[in-house]
């Protein structure tokens, strides 16, 4: 059986660790392909229920970061961010989901080096830890068992 | 992967929520966020069994976005395609808006019941239709206008906000030319253009401009439930009785059968007992509509 | 109760408010119902015992109650905290509302959210010991036990909304559920819809629950809803030092930050 | 078509391995935490007994939260639709109330007019019910006020009735229930006059209104709006009582997608929630509670009986127990009934 390729899904700042992660690619630093990334404005507007729908939709880990405190372009989303991940982890763990799964990080615009270092610890944990198989899987997605035909 | 079937053709279908496929043929933007599609059945044996009468509707689906009912906007006297018109509002509507010609979308119906066209024949026909309720009385115009002879008189009064808003302008330039059709189309004060030359004025002060008689006449009013509230007592002035007067109305629909549960007026289902009513029948409905 | 009948009697012939929101004998005996007392009989039918548990400062929100005038609430700690956790959202006005906090058979009249604040900072803060207890029990099953348990709760939820409807803090107009532009939540009651909902509807009270169990007492299959609300208070305490409805200060739990909180797994 | 005979109590074990032996799913009311809730008993002594009436309804049998209506994947312009199958696995429903039973007569009203829904019907065909007669009751049970009873024999195929801790009598009341009894024809003795002694066991339901009277009385009421209102003050328009009803039959059809493929599903719905009657334009013809609370009763009393000729409460009293605020439909009722007077 083919080794088993973690699909992770990466919820980035546009700001910050969307242009590192671009400067890993420009500086020719390679890194795991599993991942795929989001761009979305700012760590603040990372919704905590974009990481239910990843996992819902097949996603074997989530990858959720931005800017450090203090550099972000819109000044306080990630310090809000912040604490709703602290409060958002604490719940997901109270639940049972494996927060093994999901990494908050900051990474600047210039630590190339760190986002693939980041995605390849991400991709190498999530590897050990396996599918993802208990989370339900959202209907009608491709998670979904095979139809009784008429 | 599942291999998927296609659907069991129609006639073995005894999942009535089953769509019909229709390929939209062609598709006409007539005014801002508002779209006509002309669709035609995928299935030829669906094609050939398919038969509507003026008045009823179907869901329209888009799949992976929902159903949404619309009347079907085009004549009877019309073979081989269905039409539709819709203003671009919520979900369903919105993908609906993004579909191109050559899309398949997906078709439930005919429901509801009709206009009765076949009884007005010898009588006078005033239509009067504001804004995007244009579409269910266009279907019942067109019936009429393909049978010209068996009806005398035909009166539209037509009126929108703007005169961007005014839906299927082509045909109302058509009815404008013909002889045998009496057109008045008018926007609300302040929507018309320096080229308009129609009227301008609010739907029920146009027909208290026009004055229709109501001998002998059958009115078919459909419009925004602040226009019918207007134009009703106006036509009661001119002497036109309750039974006189149909309208469609619109209620939120989901089955489209009368299981859903949603769409009752009083004890009524507006998908099974209509869309179609007369005044009189809307008179001893509770005001729940 | 006649402390409670004869307060609400002389709020209402003294025009002081016009309707007193209270609870009445309902269907059984241990069942007790929200009433509207609007004369001086009503009041007589006002009682409060231990089965009143649907926290009444729900009813402040709603037109058919507000277009009565000025209200009085009766309720305990818990619809006090609600109204200053009202307050602190701008959803009521001081001195719009008057509370009658019970404790012990005794009838307090609160007229200003600053009594309000000042009743509630002489009671006991944070989570009952008991709560604590239950939700350190649930805490302390290991991560498989604990999706046991969920997983399998959650999946019972039928997606009624009654927790929604009971919460005095789910006032919101038009819910995240109600969105369909994109479906965040789905519509149908499966795994995966019911697992968001809770989720989400937790998250959503994160930092401004109160804790005055409506929620769990209103779901017809018993969840235990409320577990959510409570570790995420417990979490906002022990995290930001921050309580829903203690002070009218504008600020709760994510409402604010301070640039030095402190956490332990961002890399 | 009736015929009496005793069921021994103890045998129940015996008949219930036969049903499985059979092929059909048995589901009965089995305690779980400190619920009582509809499952499969792995054995006969985990149904549960001593209850008045299981806080959810059994409608989910016929009538489930989601049913998946189709599914489809896109295909360039084309969609490839799939239907589920129609089948339903035969089920014996073991231990429901005679209110329960007689609510699935509302359902197929519903679902089997103009239209007939085909899920419904196959799953109708391949459900056997059999409903124990009540000994108890409490202040919510309101069966005897809408055409039922404690010991109606009505939706059931076979009626058992507790003559005492030992010993049913059991009714077998149609093709389905002689069926059933054939599976194990040794536990089924002669009644003997046993029947007599049906009428001393069962609960007594006091009659709050007269449904028939009242349906023809509730039309006149539609526009007291100050009576909708007192009523519905407390209600908080959630759908508690709508999905823990059994005769409640409202549904919403919803698509689920994910990228290029999804289903479409039947879910329940409430007429208490805003968006059941919400215009795309904003309009909403039941915008207030007290419109809501209003098209509940009528809907059940009035509308339902008028246009299905059945009644559209079975007066199990789930909704009151279940309800938040103690909404008490038979109270209620009872009340708008004595304004007729």
């Amino acid at each position: 059986m083919a080794e088993f390729e973690p699909k992770i899904i990466a919820f980035v700042c546009n700001w910050c660790t969307y242009a590192g992660a671009d400067l890993t690619g420009t500086s020719r630093i390679h890194y795991a392909p599993n991942v795929r990334v989001v761009r979305l404005p700012c760590t603040g507007r990372i919704d905590f229920m974009l990481i239910l729908q990843a996992f819902g939709q097949g996603a074997d880990g989530v990858i959720v970061s931005g800017c450090h405190p203090g550099d972000c372009h819109y000044t306080a989303g990630n310090f809000h961010a912040r604490r709703r991940w602290m409060l958002f982890r604490r719940l997901l763990d109270f639940v049972g989901i494996d927060v093994r799964r999901v990494t908050f990080s900051w990474v600047s615009a210039a630590e190339g080096a760190k986002w693939a270092e980041l995605v390849n610890s991400v991709v190498a944990d999530v590897r050990t830890l396996g599918p993802y198989e208990e989370f339900p899987q959202r209907l009608g997605g491709p998670g979904q068992k095979p139809l009784e035909v008429a | 992967m599942t291999t998927f079937a296609t659907a069991p053709s129609a006639s073995q279908r005894r999942n009535l929520y089953t769509p019909h496929k229709m390929r939209i043929v062609k598709a006409t933007d007539e005014a801002p966020a508002v779209r006509t599609f002309q669709l035609q059945f995928v299935d030829a044996e669906v094609a050939a069994r398919f038969s509507f009468q003026a008045g009823q509707f179907g869901e329209y689906s888009v799949y992976g976005e929902g159903e949404s009912t619309f009347c079907i906007a085009s004549s009877p006297t019309r073979k081989g395609y269905i039409e539709c018109t819709f203003r671009q509002a919520g979900r369903v509507t919105s993908a609906l808006a993004d579909r191109q010609e050559g899309d398949i979308i997906g078709f439930r119906g005919p429901y509801g019941n009709t206009f009765p066209v076949e009884h007005w024949e010898g009588k006078k026909i005033l239509f009067i239709a504001g804004g995007i309720a244009l579409p269910p009385v266009r279907c019942v115009i067109w019936n009429v206008l393909d049978l010209r002879d068996r009806y005398q008189d035909v009166s539209i009064i037509y009126g929108a906000r703007t005169v961007a808003d005014l839906v299927y302008k082509h045909e109302l330039a058509d009815w404008d030319q013909r002889s045998d059709v009496n057109l008045w189309v008018t926007v609300d004060p302040g929507g018309q253009t320096p080229e308009w030359t129609g009227k301008v004025g609010f739907v029920p002060a146009i027909v208290e401009e026009v004055k229709p008689r109501p001998a002998d006449t059958i009115a078919v009013l459909c419009g925004p439930p602040i226009m019918i509230k207007l134009t009703l007592p106006v036509l009661a002035k001119l002497g036109f009785a309750p039974e006189q007067i149909y309208t469609t109305l619109e209620n939120r629909m989901k089955c489209g059968v009368g299981k859903c549960g949603r769409c009752n007026v009083g004890k009524l289902f507006v998908c099974k007992d209509g869309p179609v009513f007369t005044l009189a029948q809307l008179n001893e409905l509770p005001p729940e509509y | 109760m006649e402390l409670l009948r004869d307060k609400a009697k002389s709020l209402l012939t003294g025009g002081a408010v016009q309707v007193v929101i209270g609870y009445a004998a309902g269907s059984a005996t241990d069942r007790f119902r929200p009433h509207f007392a609007r004369s001086a009989d009503d009041a007589d039918r006002l009682i409060f015992g231990e089965g009143c548990r649907q926290n009444l400062a729900v009813y402040l929100l709603k037109p058919e109650v507000r277009a009565m005038g000025k209200a009085a609430v009766v309720g305990g700690p818990t619809t006090l905290r609600t109204l200053l956790q009202y307050a602190v959202e701008n959803q009521i006005a001081d001195g719009l509302v008057v509370a009658l906090a019970l404790e012990d058979g005794r009838v307090e009249e609160l007229t200003s959210f600053a009594a309000v604040e000042e009743y509630l900072a002489q009671r006991p803060h944070g989570l009952s010991d008991g709560d604590r207890a239950e939700l350190e029990q649930h805490a302390a099953r290991s991560q498989k036990d604990r999706w046991a348990y969920w997983s399998a709760e959650l999946a019972r939820c039928i997606r009624c909304y009654a927790c929604r409807a009971a919460c005095p803090l789910c006032y919101c107009e038009q819910c995240i559920t109600e969105n369909n532009q994109p479906q965040w939540v789905p519509v149908a009651s499966d795994a995966f819809g019911n697992l968001e909902w809770n989720v989400v509807r937790a998250m959503h009270l994160a930092g401004r629950c109160v804790n005055c169990g409506s929620c769990a007492a209103a779901c017809p299959e018993n969840i235990r809803i409320d577990l959510l609300n409570q570790v995420l208070a417990q979490e906002a305490m022990t995290q930001f030092g921050a309580e829903a409805g203690y002070s009218v200060r504008k600020e709760y739990a994510l409402s604010v930050f301070k640039p030095d909180d402190k956490e332990t797994f961002i890399r | 078509m009736s015929e009496s005979s005793i069921l021994q109590r103890a045998s129940l074990g015996a008949w219930l391995e036969a049903m499985g032996r059979a092929g059909q799913r048995v589901l009965a009311p089995v305690r779980e935490a400190d619920r009582v809730v509809f499952a499969t008993p792995s054995a006969p002594d985990q149904i549960a007994t001593g209850f008045v009436q299981t806080p959810a309804s059994a409608k989910a049998v016929v009538f489930p939260p989601y049913d998946e209506m189709l599914r489809f994947r896109a295909n360039g312009e084309d969609v490839h639709v799939e239907e589920p199958s129609i089948a339903a696995e035969p089920t014996v429903l073991f231990g429901v109330r005679p209110c329960d039973a007689a609510s699935f007569a509302t359902l197929r009203a519903v679902f089997t007019w103009d239209s007939p829904d085909a899920w419904f019907e196959a799953r109708m065909a391949s459900l056997t019910v059999i409903s124990v007669s009540c000994t108890q009751c409490d202040e919510y049970c309101f069966c005897t006020s809408v055409g039922g009873g404690p010991g109606s024999t009505q939706g059931s195929d076979i009626l058992l009735t507790p003559l005492d801790d030992r010993r049913w009598l059991a009714e077998v009341l149609t093709e389905k229930g002689q069926a059933a009894a054939a599976l194990a024809p040794q536990l089924f003795a002669p009644a003997n006059g046993e029947a007599a002694n049906k009428e001393k066991v069962l609960a007594h339901v006091p009659v709050r209104f007269e449904a028939k009277e009242f349906a023809q009385w509730l039309p006149s009421l539609f526009d007291r709006t100050d009576v909708w209102k007192e009523q519905s003050l407390r209600c908080l328009g959630c759908g508690a009582c709508a999905f823990v009803c059994p005769t409640c039959s409202c549904f919403d059809i919803q698509d689920e997608r994910v990228r290029d493929q999804g289903t479409r599903l039947r879910c329940w719905d409430s007429c208490g929630f805003r968006l059941f009657t919400l215009h795309a334009s904003g309009h909403n013809p039941r915008h207030v509670q007290s419109e809501r609370w209003r098209q509940r009763v009528m809907h059940k009393f009035s509308y339902q009986p008028e246009r299905l000729g059945v009644t559209g409460c079975v007066g199990c009293g789930r909704c009151s127990r279940a309800c938040p605020v103690d909404m008490n439909l038979g109270e209620h009722v009872r009340m708008l009934s004595e304004m007729s007077v």
